[in-house]
């Protein structure tokens, strides 16, 4: 039933991922992109991520989309016809990585195997720690917000750059910039 | 050949995924476009993560009293870091791509590069002056 | 006072002086008094170490360690001692002639000169005492730096580019090939100190000796060696003091005596001479002896005969080392004198006759020798010196250098020498010869001279200042002549 | 969309529970998915679903952008104060044993705390950026899409 | 004193988190006077900082930090050795430098309503950038390095008010950074997933008893690349000439010194703290792969310097070349090439910086930083020239400059090696920067300037900063043994020889 799961919802994936590649329209391809990580965070939840999966949801399928619909009513809607046609180049480049990560595959731990190493060196500790010492429930907030707390100080610090850098981007009234971008430097005499 | 299918058809699914994003990424031309690429690619990195932490027939890694299985949180937690990075690289990919947008007219990489190519000419024209 | 400061002061004095000439630029008298008395203050430690260096001291100092093993250090010996000497005792002669030369031609941005020329000086003088090759090599760098700007002083396109050659040849050489000689050398031999017998005995494969070699003599561009002569016909743009003191003397000078110094002090005179890896050099240095000497003859524009000649006469020196003989160095180094005095004088006298006439062109100097019977008379000498006749110093070091050939039982070399003599002949007596003996091409001289003004007499030298100098360097010709034993004692050491 | 009457009652309607479900998630993250990011992202989409349905000029008037750019470093300062408070209670940085009389509490009072910085900074940067994606055009008519 | 003496232990950390936190209320600041005032304040402090934690590191050896109070691998800890020990003084240098520089530029080069969030994410690229470098987990290195990389792109991107590309410059660098990162964090999650630690100290345990395990390989090859599109490696540079050209000016000589050497010295630490590649498939690749396109790099780099008109233009590819000389030097593998590298790494940060700062000045002045713009300025602006020609002598590699201790060092690792070809085209690549350098000193020098131009020398607030770095320069050129041992201590360490 896990497998069937599985293979449906990379099914899918595949499937949009294909559409994307495919359409002009970047209204679509938005919320294919939408679509996508809905899907994804499906599939996370069958990969027994429930907190991933939240998140997925809520930030690719809710606010990246946003985010991207609003860039379109301030850009376009549609992609230029040009620029469909297969170009060699990257395709030979991602070709040549895709080879190369799945023969990176070849001596991975199986997909599933509770025996891989990832699970038996610090992952152990941290189930009994965060029974014994931290006592909450949630495996996964205990990590991200006391073991590797650091982690997500530099993650609201990424968030906090990005609105920094949005509010220098945008901040202003648009005729400010347009102002702003045709002079030079203001020699000082 | 069918153990090994098994045992490793989902990172290659993943893989291939993977690689759809950075294909849009490297060869469209259009700044969404790519956009939409990069969230492509880092979410199927993300799975190709969790992928990694999942162990047959284990539960989400919550504890509940039980002795049970549970998959790997270690990737769950990496990944929940690296979603809110991807957000953030969006956002400001986007803003970037609007400003870009109010000052070329266009989103697509052509145009501007035949614009910046104007530019310089412009630039030379001015010192020559 | 203590040896180990002067030596240090040698370095610093005309660093202050720089600095002063700078704070003073804009009061020129002021400007060339600081000039003239960093020179004589420098020439007088100099000659006051010259005294302890005879007695068998070798003062010695280090002004900081760069990195560990690798110091900044100066020590004083006799072949520096010699070069020290030259550049500094000509350097008060040649500030004279250059006040004399820049006033007389309108000059611009004569501070930039002034400074320039004493950074060059001061490195000059850590080339000549430099302790070890490392020293030696900062200093040559800083050398080719400092002249940079005087070589491209006019600022012309013409200038531009020659200093451009001046510059690229230069530090292209130093940088592709002789830094790269001095890490090999330091990674084989585990320093770089300049010891007596060199320090590579043993430490490097004797098969890869000339390779190392080579690497060293093309990498001193200074020294001229064909194919990597053309910066100096190149530099033949700059003013004619520079020309004279840097491109006669400290320049040209310091590349042959990083030449002696690499033979003398690096490899070890025996071990070339044992192992034979200087054979090729000999080869090189007569052919762009010869090939110089040649080129000059062709040459119509004074400055650029003399610069080839320059580069015929290095050639001269650099054949010395690479005989690998004591008679070969002795007269190699006897040489960096005499050749520095004759041809200082020759670019003095050329620059002489381009203020008092702004003429260039040997075809358009006859007769010239009759206005100008000092100037010229000092060229005549000068030439001779060069030629090696007595009694001009010049045919002492000649000598030697041909006494190191037949010792070493070349006698091609000695032939070389020989019928370079006669090729010096036949490119600098009709310089004078036509000043002399040719009718003038214009009757009546118009002059364009400052100073110059048609007296009675047909007279019409350039400015004092400007015909001095030439006349004294001459005579210092013909002191050194009687006085050459002074400087064998001198650098007697060297060979011992 | 300020038309669409449906709309902007369902909304009003859902807007409070959707800040209320924000709030359970951030608080309830020990126990549950969720946590302080989680959080901030479903809070920032309530207000963004009120610009949108409201308006961006009303949006602002509720959700002031100036009290946002407070509350943005604000959120990042309690994170990193945590850590600061433990370093001065004698512990290393973020060793939130240091935090209370005994580990377990402190653990427990680290992670609420420091989760609460997460969400305060997300919501605040989440609708901030909204805000000035929308400040930068007219107001989104349904003829847009 | 009592709480200097307390917060002493907390060195490393606060290394990090005091300009971390700093941005915050940098942000809060909001007047673009207190934020500089207040950024520079922190500067300086974590200047003073690393520069205590680097003297600690020489006198005592590897200093740890466990964050948390988790111990290794369990919880994230900071490790300082002497490799990153040097990095950090120069990363937080060089910020002290160009933020006590900032003021009048980022007056003259950037609208009003964004200085105060210039200034904020200025501190956290510092931030960013001593987070990576200082930190022994894997994945916090991946955490870091986006707050460096999207503060970067913000730096970049407030040149806009200049010029509207520095926009699709930051767009370019955006794209491409973050597909640098991803491949990054590739590598590290195929390395947890064979080793199942992100501790840098664990992994150089776990790591090569599997050094012919194929996942290893593909995740040395993710981290490769994921590193060399942040480093700019050729040919993965393509973002950074127009990043540096069209950045304001503080920006590109904060990243230019600082932001390429920290990836460079992350490269490094995976490289041998992690991989140790002596033999096998990755040795091969250092030789084959890495080695070759770093001489390619910098001599192609070098090349396309020459035919650049715009100087920041110009220096951006100068850097592509140097980070190529960088490249080499750990590429031999031993310890006299990863003493250079070190070495260079210390010493380019030194010169691009004070060349950056000086071409600050010319902009502030002049506006213009082509060939054109600074005709005649040798004798308009003599100090800021003066300070761009040491500069470029520095670049050069002549002696009594920086420049000249890093090329003794490089070639000297090259012929060690007998590797004389390359000893060639390192010294080849340096003749070629004459050429480049040269262009800018006749031009500056021998020529008029353009009619009817009267500029003033720059004001001291920026000549002081700039010529810091000169005499910096100079002094590190003339008295290298400081940053000889530490670079040989740090090479030492990062191979793991004995000393």
């Amino acid at each position: 039933m896990e497998l069937l799961i599985d293979i449906v919802l990379l099914a899918i994936l595949g499937i949009i991922a294909v559409a994307i590649l495919w359409t002009r329209h970047l209204f679509v391809a938005t919320m294919l992109s939408g679509a996508y990580s809905l899907t994804s965070a499906a599939l996370l939840v069958a990969l027994d991520a429930v907190d991933v999966a939240f998140t997925e949801a809520a930030v690719g399928a809710g606010i990246s989309t946003v985010l991207m619909l609003g860039t379109l009513t301030l850009t376009r809607r549609r992609e230029k016809a040009t620029n469909r046609r297969v170009s060699i180049g990257p395709l030979l480049l991602v070709i040549v990585t895709g080879a190369l990560l799945i023969y990176g595959t070849v001596d991975m731990p199986a997909f599933g195997d509770p025996n891989a190493p990832a699970l038996l060196h610090v992952v152990p500790e941290y189930l009994a720690g965060t029974r014994d010492d931290i006592q909450i429930p949630n495996i996964v907030t205990a990590i991200l917000a006391s073991y590797r707390g650091f982690d997500t100080l530099g993650e609201t610090a990424v968030i906090f750059t990005a609105g920094v850098g949005v509010l220098l981007l945008l901040g202003r009234r648009r005729e400010e910039d347009e102002e702003a971008g045709t002079r030079r430097p203001e020699r000082e005499a | 050949m069918l153990e090994l299918i098994l045992a490793k058809y989902n990172y290659w699914i993943v893989i291939v995924l993977m690689m759809a994003g950075l294909y849009v990424v490297v060869a469209r031309g259009n700044l969404v476009k790519k956009i939409i690429g990069l969230n492509v690619f880092q979410t199927s990195v993300f799975l190709l993560y969790i992928s990694m932490g999942k162990v047959a027939g284990g539960t989400a890694p919550i504890l509940t009293g039980k002795d049970e299985v549970f998959s790997n949180p270690i990737p769950h937690v990496l990944i929940l870091t690296a979603i809110v990075v991807g957000i953030a690289t969006t956002a400001l990919g986007l803003a970037l791509v609007v400003r870009i947008r109010e000052a070329y007219s266009t989103i697509e990489e052509d145009e501007i590069d035949e614009a910046e190519s104007l530019d310089m000419t412009a630039d030379l024209a001015e010192r020559r002056r | 006072m203590n040896p180990s400061f002067l030596l240090a002061a040698t370095l610093l004095l005309p660093l202050i002086g720089t600095l002063f000439i700078a704070l003073t630029g804009s009061r020129a008298n002021l400007r060339e008094a600081v000039t003239l008395v960093t020179a004589g203050l420098l020439a007088v430690i100099v000659y006051s170490l010259l005294q302890d260096v005879l007695a068998g001291a070798r003062p010695a100092a280090t002004l900081v360690e760069v990195v560990p093993g690798l110091p900044l250090a100066l020590e004083i010996e006799p072949l520096g001692m010699l070069f020290a000497c030259i550049a500094s005792g000509l350097w008060i002669v040649n500030s004279l002639y250059s006040i004399g030369y820049m006033r007389g031609n309108h000059e611009h941005k004569q501070t930039r000169f002034y400074m320039c020329f004493a950074i060059a000086i001061a490195s000059a003088m850590g080339i000549a005492f430099a302790g070890n090759m490392f020293t030696l090599f900062i200093f040559y760098e800083v050398l080719t730096l400092s002249t940079y700007p005087l070589v491209a002083h006019k600022e012309t396109a013409e200038a531009r580019q020659g200093a451009r050659i001046y510059l690229g040849l230069l530090i292209g050489t130093s940088i592709g090939f002789q830094m790269v000689a001095i890490i090999w050398t330091w990674l084989a031999a585990g320093t770089l100190d300049f010891a007596a017998g060199g320090i590579l005995r043993g430490k490097v494969d004797p098969a890869v000796l000339p390779f190392l070699l080579a690497l060293y003599m093309f990498g001193i561009g200074k020294a001229a060696l064909m194919p990597f002569h053309r910066w100096l016909p190149s530099a033949m743009v700059a003013p004619t003091p520079v020309s004279a003191l840097l491109h006669a003397v400290a320049v040209v000078k310091a590349g042959v005596f990083t030449v002696l110094k690499v033979v003398v002090y690096v490899f070890g005179v025996d071990l070339l001479a044992e192992t034979g890896a200087s054979q090729w050099l000999i080869g090189v240095a007569s052919f762009t002896l010869i090939a110089a000497s040649l080129v000059a003859m062709t040459k119509d524009n004074l400055k650029a005969r003399l610069a080839y000649s320059t580069i015929s006469q290095l050639s001269y020196i650099v054949l010395g080392a690479a005989l690998a003989t004591s008679y070969g160095v002795l007269g190699g180094a006897l040489h960096i004198a005499t050749h520095a005095l004759g041809k200082i004088t020759l670019f003095m006298c050329a620059g002489a006759i381009y203020v008092a006439t702004h003429k260039t062109e040997i075809s358009e100097m006859d007769g010239l020798g009759r206005r100008m019977p000092f100037t010229y008379g000092a060229f005549l000498v000068g030439a001779l010196s060069i030629i090696g006749l007595p009694p001009l110093a010049g045919v002492w070091s000649k000598w030697y250098l041909a006494m190191g050939a037949v010792e070493t039982g070349l006698w091609a070399v000695v032939a070389v020498y020989m019928i370079s003599s006669l090729l010096n002949v036949a490119y600098l007596i009709p310089v004078v010869a036509r000043g002399f003996f040719k009718p003038s091409a214009e009757p009546v001289p118009q002059s364009v001279g400052a100073a110059a003004a048609p007296a009675a007499g047909g007279l019409q030298e350039a400015p004092l200042l400007c015909v001095l100098p030439p006349c004294l360097t001459a005579a210092g010709c013909v002191v050194l002549f009687f006085y050459a034993d002074a400087v064998v004692a001198l650098l007697r050491p060297l060979v011992q | 969309m300020r038309h669409h009457l449906v709309l902007r009652v369902v909304s009003k309607l859902l807007i409070p529970f959707i800040i209320l479900y924000g709030l359970y998630v951030q608080f309830h993250g020990d126990f549950s998915p969720g946590g302080g990011f989680q959080a901030g992202v479903i809070v920032a989409a309530a207000i963004i679903l009120y610009a949108l349905i409201f308006g961006t000029e009303r949006a602002k008037q509720v959700f002031k952008p100036q009290a946002l750019m407070v509350l943005a470093p604000v959120g990042v300062m309690i994170f990193a104060l945590v850590g600061y408070y433990a370093m001065a209670m004698g512990g290393a940085y973020l060793d939130y044993d240091w935090l209370a009389g005994d580990d377990t509490t402190g653990q427990h009072i680290g992670i609420i705390t420091v989760e609460f910085g997460v969400g305060l900074t997300v919501t605040a940067v989440m609708t901030l950026i909204f805000l000035a994606y929308a400040g930068r055009t007219h107001e989104i008519d349904d003829d847009d899409w | 004193m009592s709480t200097l003496s307390a917060a002493l232990p907390h060195l490393p950390i606060l290394q990090v988190v005091v300009p971390l936190i700093s941005a915050p209320i940098c942000f809060l600041l909001q007047r673009a006077g207190l934020a500089w005032a207040f950024s520079t304040l922190v500067s300086w402090l974590a200047f003073a900082t690393s520069v205590m934690l680097l003297r600690a590191v020489m006198a005592d050896g590897t200093i740890h930090y466990e964050i948390g109070g988790w111990a290794a691998p369990w919880g994230i800890e900071y490790v300082i050795d002497a490799a990153n020990a040097i990095v950090l003084v120069i990363v937080s240098g060089i910020g002290a430098a160009v933020s006590s520089y900032a003021p009048r530029s980022v007056l003259a080069e950037i609208p009003a309503s964004q200085r105060g969030l210039y200034y904020t994410a200025y501190l956290l690229c510092l931030a960013g950038l001593l987070g990576v470098t200082i930190t022994g987990d894997a994945f916090n290195v991946f955490v870091f390095l986006e707050i460096t990389s999207l503060s970067s792109y913000v730096l970049v991107a407030a040149g806009a008010g200049l010029d509207r590309r520095a926009l699709t410059a930051a767009y370019n660098y955006l794209v491409m950074g973050t597909v640098g990162a991803t491949f990054f964090v590739i590598g590290v999650g195929l390395l947890y997933m064979v080793t199942g630690t992100l501790n840098i100290a664990d992994l150089h345990e776990r790591v090569p008893p599997l050094l012919d395990n194929r996942t290893v390989h593909v995740a040395f090859a993710f981290i490769v690349v994921g590193l060399g599109l942040k480093l700019a490696l050729f040919p993965l540079h393509t973002w950074l000439p127009n990043a540096y050209t069209y950045a304001p000016s503080t920006g590109t000589a904060f990243l230019a010194a600082t932001s390429t050497k920290v990836s460079v010295y992350v490269l490094l630490r995976f490289l041998f703290g992690v991989f140790a590649p002596t033999s096998g498939l990755m040795a091969l690749t250092m030789d084959y792969v890495l080695l070759p396109l770093a001489v390619i790099g910098m001599m192609a780099a070098t090349v396309a310097a020459i035919y650049q008109y715009n100087l920041k233009r110009l220096l951006a590819y100068s850097s592509v070349a140097q980070l190529g000389y960088m490249v080499l030097g750990f590429a031999y593998g031993s310890v006299d090439g990863l003493t250079a590298a070190v070495l260079h790494l210390f010493n380019h940060a030194l010169m691009k910086g004070a060349l950056f700062l000086a071409l600050g000045c010319v902009m502030l002045r002049v506006g213009d930083v082509t060939m054109h713009g600074v005709r005649g300025l040798g004798r308009q602006m003599p100090w800021t020239m003066a300070a761009f020609v040491a500069g470029g002598l520095s670049l050069i590699g002549v002696p009594l400059t920086v420049g000249f201790i890093s090329k003794w060092y490089l070639v000297g690792a090259a012929l060690e090696d007998g590797r004389w070809w390359i000893a060639a085209l390192i010294l080849a690549s340096s003749l070629l920067a004459v050429i480049y350098v040269w262009k800018v000193v006749e031009a500056a020098y021998l020529r008029e300037p353009p009619a009817g131009r009267t500029v003033r020398e720059a004001p001291l607030s920026m000549l002081v900063p700039t010529w810091i770095l000169v005499l910096a320069n100079i002094w590190f050129g003339v008295d290298a043994e400081l940053t000889v041992s530490v670079a040989r201590t740090a090479a030492m360490g990062l191979l793991g020889v004995a000393p």
